[in-house]
């Protein structure tokens, strides 16, 4: 990782504090660890859902909740698990909702595409590929008619760059100057089909520089680096000036669902990503830099696999819902959809 | 005949309004109620007024922060609107013709309409969604009636208004309403009809039909543009002796179905008219339920009008693909005449 | 009890065939012998061959050209899809999951459907868009039954088999079909059951529902995923001495009264089962369309079953929205016992 | 009008030959003679249609009429007068379908929204912002694959580059080459709203280039720049290279619909359009120019008149469908359509 400042005006300098280092780490370390577990669970059958991971996420994910608060809102996708984390929802929730309990982020009829969680600002996740935008466009409508100073963020796939949802949200964030972060994660892939076969030009960033709005590409398998390009994002948004459009270029290190096949993916260039698999590499550097001692690092590490174990366990003994749930939160009041 | 409200005014001051007129009312009056009521759409804010002038005014009283001109861009306007609601807002955001949402449906369908239930409750979505059934003038792609398609998607609730007075009240229940809302105005009826509507705060609530004319020998049921057709004919009917109840259903999610039950068990024949197409349309609901709770009172067969199963031909064709009321006429004598 | 289509299968030559496979087979057939048929969708070509595997093959056996992915937007392959028929072509394509048309309602409602009459017959659209209808392992927006929304617009035709033969010979007539067809499958049905089906050509044509058991005490009407739990209540109420006759639909537009109501004529009692909301849902057209034609003969109203009004809640949830076989059980025995 | 020749590549040099000098002529004088004439027809009632004036469009229109022949295939708009005009589709077939008659291009029951005309190559017209360009890239994908030397266009208008469907679009046919011009008609009006207060970036062309796809703006009141621009993106498209993008920038000379005021638009603004309206100013560049002789201009105009008055009169006097036509053409059978 390169310690160089960007020109970006509002470019956090230097490396981020000791406490966000750790924080990063943890969020890293705690989405390597879950993804791998929720997809031995899924296999194993003990958690009946389509799972879809996100190894190869961890650094954006990490560095996206690094800059934002809890006040700031996101809205992410199917491919979740990385930005729920980040963001603060509760592990035992998120894992919670993933075996369709009753203590899930959403009671457990929401499921893995379906994660909200109101106190950690987590406003929504969509199974529809770009339909995030559009309403994270509306949330930082809201934030700006609040008077300013919160930030909202929205993820999504390169893939999602082909859509018309895209666009429109794009165009309306610009028009209105929107405090909105669009934070495309890169992972070369969309299900078994590589960006270039689908997209006429690769270069997001210029491609979103277009709709007359600031836009930056960055390594996102450096956290450090994603830190910083997001936070001037962010800090943008913060000021008025608009919304930021940000392309962190990742790799999807395992397959698009959990139970997908790698057998499309060129050999050499998913070896090459996974030699760079975010969690660890950040460890080696965090360790190698004298920027986190290794015993803090050990005490991470364990503390998150005792949380990784407790969240399933805790998960895997949760009551479902009662029966009668099925009618709750169609609208306010349930008494006539029971009729229906 | 005229139609009236089934809502008491006595006490309240009114003024004559037509519906879009009643509608402004509404909307003016819940910006200056709360300052979370936020409109969007195309060509809403003034020198413009919204395309049928609906919305003329409230840019320049509420300010164009608060009653904002959009792009043309659906699903970013009622993406918007989910958004702003999430974050607090009461968004009322306006697709132009019906038919346009079709482009967007994506937003309301699988996201407005699922956002609470799939948040366990976290994220109630409060939009309102108002949108204008056109007529044939305009050709196939601006006359379209798809009230069924939400009927059938639960978590949206469905407002079709057939009276000034309603279309204020229940406008005004909509915005404030908890839950995502459609609200369905039709062009024909935006200016052709004006009464006294409570120029003050007025609501009517969500899920309760409006007897418009009471009567013995057959039920009809209808909501709409419709409307004032199927009252005509029952003019036409009492003038031959026959005695048609009007039942006006307001909403069609909630559908109020115990009015709808207890006019058919006692008219024991029930006449369903709408301008949707007949095919899969909202009347094969209503027949339907009423069938599985009055069958054994049920004189006939529920008669279902609805438009014909073909696009709309232009206006100038001279072709009529909707129920008129000559239609409900003969379908009445038909059930009252055995 | 297995599924058998009722189409003569003695001469030709067959093979054991899941669904997914006897599509494929159509597809393959449709390319070999027409090279005005094309297939477009996201990820179908080679080596993913579509996310169920449907078209694996094809682009290797046919081109890429003619079997060409897509980027994901869904506005545009349906648009494509519709300019290449207008150019002549018969292209397939493929929406992954059927909620995912809600991003392309537009092209497939205000264009696909309405081309030919809009064209006074010159233009009309000979496409076929696939698609898949998931369950709730996957949540809300990838398990929605939406036929309904789609026998309401008058102008595409739609299919929905539930077997293996079938899925063939309904894939194979909608891709030769001149007016637009919307072919849907159900995830639950790709893999699930194996049949001889023809290894040839083979067609099931649009508008023919297949009576899949013979019986005298209560019709019930079904189609798509929900065929096996019927059938296998069928099983267990004739284990009871009732004795139920399983109409398949097969298609639902056209769709074929005939042949439900000369079934329901001799039964006298009919129950609608499908995996679409109840609520305005396909079972209300058939339930009042049986009642408006055989009122007199009926011992009973209809019997709806459907999906509860709800959005899907989450397969690990527990809880089920759809009916299942012993609904179908009770819902009969209920009929047969009065 | 300037006799520069433009740097693009396959620009036609010099100017149109005579004979399309004059049918562009022609075509811009019965453009704007029926458009007044449908006004007024509509107005009094005896056109019961809702009807899109083209008035500022006539050069565009003509110039995109002059480089596509009846093979080339053409997607257009509800203000769609002029194109199919400049397309070939024969005035009485037009104004009969605004008058919902038999002979009209849709046997009367499509209307002013939708004309279709497969002997001309009008494919079809649409009444939904922006839904016609996916179409257009199905029908350039189709004359691709037909092996190619045929171009498809799509004329849309300045609001519809906010829509989902252009974007989808506009990325298909970068992403295919396909032989598509896209036309944006830029009026510089969407309804009552200026362009500057729905677009991010009024570089309409600058925004296409970012799809890599070839991309140019030009004077649309300029019809022989128009002309050029159009033919160069015609034969790029013939030759196989792809798709191209051209902003014809004009300006509405009259209100959105029949029945629309003008009190929105900025009198000055109007004016100065006004005074370049494109049939009178071409019409006087030819005869001053010495390019068409002005007895030949008085014969054309006398034609026009004289055709425009026979379309009206053979409309207003054509029948109307017989009853039961409105079940035919639902499908191609229609038994079961009768019985529902
Ligand atoms: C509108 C829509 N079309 C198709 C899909 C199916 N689908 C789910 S994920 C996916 C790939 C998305 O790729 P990308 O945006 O790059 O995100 P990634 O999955 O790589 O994170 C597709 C096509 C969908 N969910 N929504
Ligand atoms: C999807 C959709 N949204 C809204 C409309 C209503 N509408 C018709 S024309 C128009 C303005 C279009 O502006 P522009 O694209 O610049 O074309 P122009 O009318 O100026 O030629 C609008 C908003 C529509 N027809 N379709
Ligand atoms: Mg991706
Ligand atoms: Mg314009």
């Amino acid at each position: 990782m390169t310690d160089t400042q960007l020109a970006q005006p509002h470019a956090p300098a230097g490396l981020p504090p000791l406490a966000v280092l750790e924080r990063m780490y943890e969020v890293m370390r705690t989405v390597t660890v879950t993804d791998e577990r929720a997809r031995a669970e899924a296999k194993a059958g003990r958690m009946p859902a389509a799972f879809y991971p996100v190894r190869g996420l961890e650094g954006v994910c990490a560095a996206l909740g690094a800059v934002l608060t809890p006040d700031d809102h996101l809205v992410s996708t199917y491919r979740n698990l990385a930005d729920t984390v980040a963001k603060g929802v509760p592990l035992r929730a998120v894992i919670a909702e993933l075996h369709g309990r009753v203590p899930g982020s959403s009671k457990g009829k929401g499921g893995t595409m379906h994660m909200h969680h109101d106190p950690s600002g987590l406003m929504a996740t969509t199974g529809i590929v770009g339909s995030g935008l559009p309403i994270a466009a509306g949330l930082a409508l809201g934030a700006q008619l609040d008077g300013g100073g919160r930030a909202v963020a929205v993820t999504f796939g390169d893939g999602a760059t082909s859509i018309g949802a895209y666009h429109e949200a794009m165009n309306l964030a610009a028009l209105w100057h929107l405090p909105l972060v669009f934070v495309c994660q890169n992972n070369m892939w969309a299900e078994h089909t590589p960006i270039a076969a689908y997209a006429p030009s690769t270069a997001l960033a210029e491609r979103a520089a277009a709709y007359n709005m600031a836009a930056d590409a960055v390594d996102g398998f450096d956290p450090i680096e994603t830190w910083r390009v997001l936070g001037a994002a962010v800090a943008r948004a913060r000021a008025g000036e608009g919304p930021t459009f940000v392309e962190c270029r990742t790799y999807r290190l395992v397959g698009h669902t959990s139970s997908a096949d790698y057998s499309y993916m060129p050999p050499a260039e998913l070896d090459a990503a996974l030699a760079r698999d975010p969690a660890p590499t950040f460890r080696a550097w965090l360790a190698d830099g004298d920027h986190v001692a290794p015993a803090r690092l050990d005490e991470i590490d364990k503390a998150v696999d005792t949380g990784v174990d407790d969240a399933f366990d805790f998960a895997q003994s949760a009551p479902h819902p009662e029966p009668g749930a099925i009618y709750d939160d169609v609208f306010a009041d349930r008494t006539w959809v029971e009729g229906r | 005949m005229t139609l009236t409200s089934d809502v008491d005014l006595s006490g309240a001051e009114t003024a004559e309004m037509t519906t879009a007129v009643a509608m402004n009312s509404a909307l003016d009056l819940a910006l200056a109620a709360d300052p979370r009521v936020l409109l969007l759409g195309e060509d809403i804010a003034d020198p413009s007024g919204g395309v049928f002038k609906v919305t003329r005014g409230l840019s320049t009283r509420h300010g164009t922060s608060r009653v904002r001109d959009t792009p043309i861009a659906e699903q970013s306007i009622l993406g918007a609107a989910i958004g702003a609601a999430l974050a607090g807002y009461r968004p009322v955001a306006e697709v132009m013709f019906f038919d346009f949402v079709t482009v967007a449906m994506d937003q309301l369908v699988n996201h407005a309409a699922k956002f609470r239930y799939l948040s366990g409750g976290q994220h109630p979505v409060p939009i309102t969604v108002r949108t204008v059934v056109g007529n044939s003038r305009f050709g196939a792609q601006h006359s379209q009636s798809l009230e069924a398609w939400f009927m059938h998607t639960p978590g949206i609730k469905v407002a079709f208004p057939s009276t000034p007075s309603d279309a204020k009240g229940l406008l005004a229940s909509c915005v404030f309403d908890d839950d995502p809302c459609l609200f369905i105005e039709h062009v024909a009826l935006h200016y052709s009809q004006k009464e006294p509507v409570p120029t003050g705060e007025h609501r009517v609530p969500l899920g309760q039909a409006a007897v418009r004319r009471a009567g013995d020998d057959v039920t009809v049921i209808s909501y709409g543009a419709q409307m004032p057709g199927v009252l005509a004919a029952a003019d036409t009917l009492a003038g031959e002796g026959i005695s048609a109840e009007v039942v006006d259903l307001r909403t069609l999610v909630p559908l109020d179905f115990p009015t709808v039950l207890a006019s058919v068990a006692r008219t024991r024949r029930a006449v369903v008219v709408h301008g949707a197409t007949r095919f899969a349309g909202p009347g094969a609901e209503i027949a339907a339920t009423i069938t599985e709770e009055l069958f054994e009172e049920l004189a006939h067969p529920v008669t279902r009008l609805g438009a014909r199963y073909v696009p709309t031909p232009f206006l100038a064709s001279g072709l009529e693909p909707l129920p008129v009321a000559a239609d409900v006429v003969g379908a009445v004598r038909r059930l009252a005449s055995s």
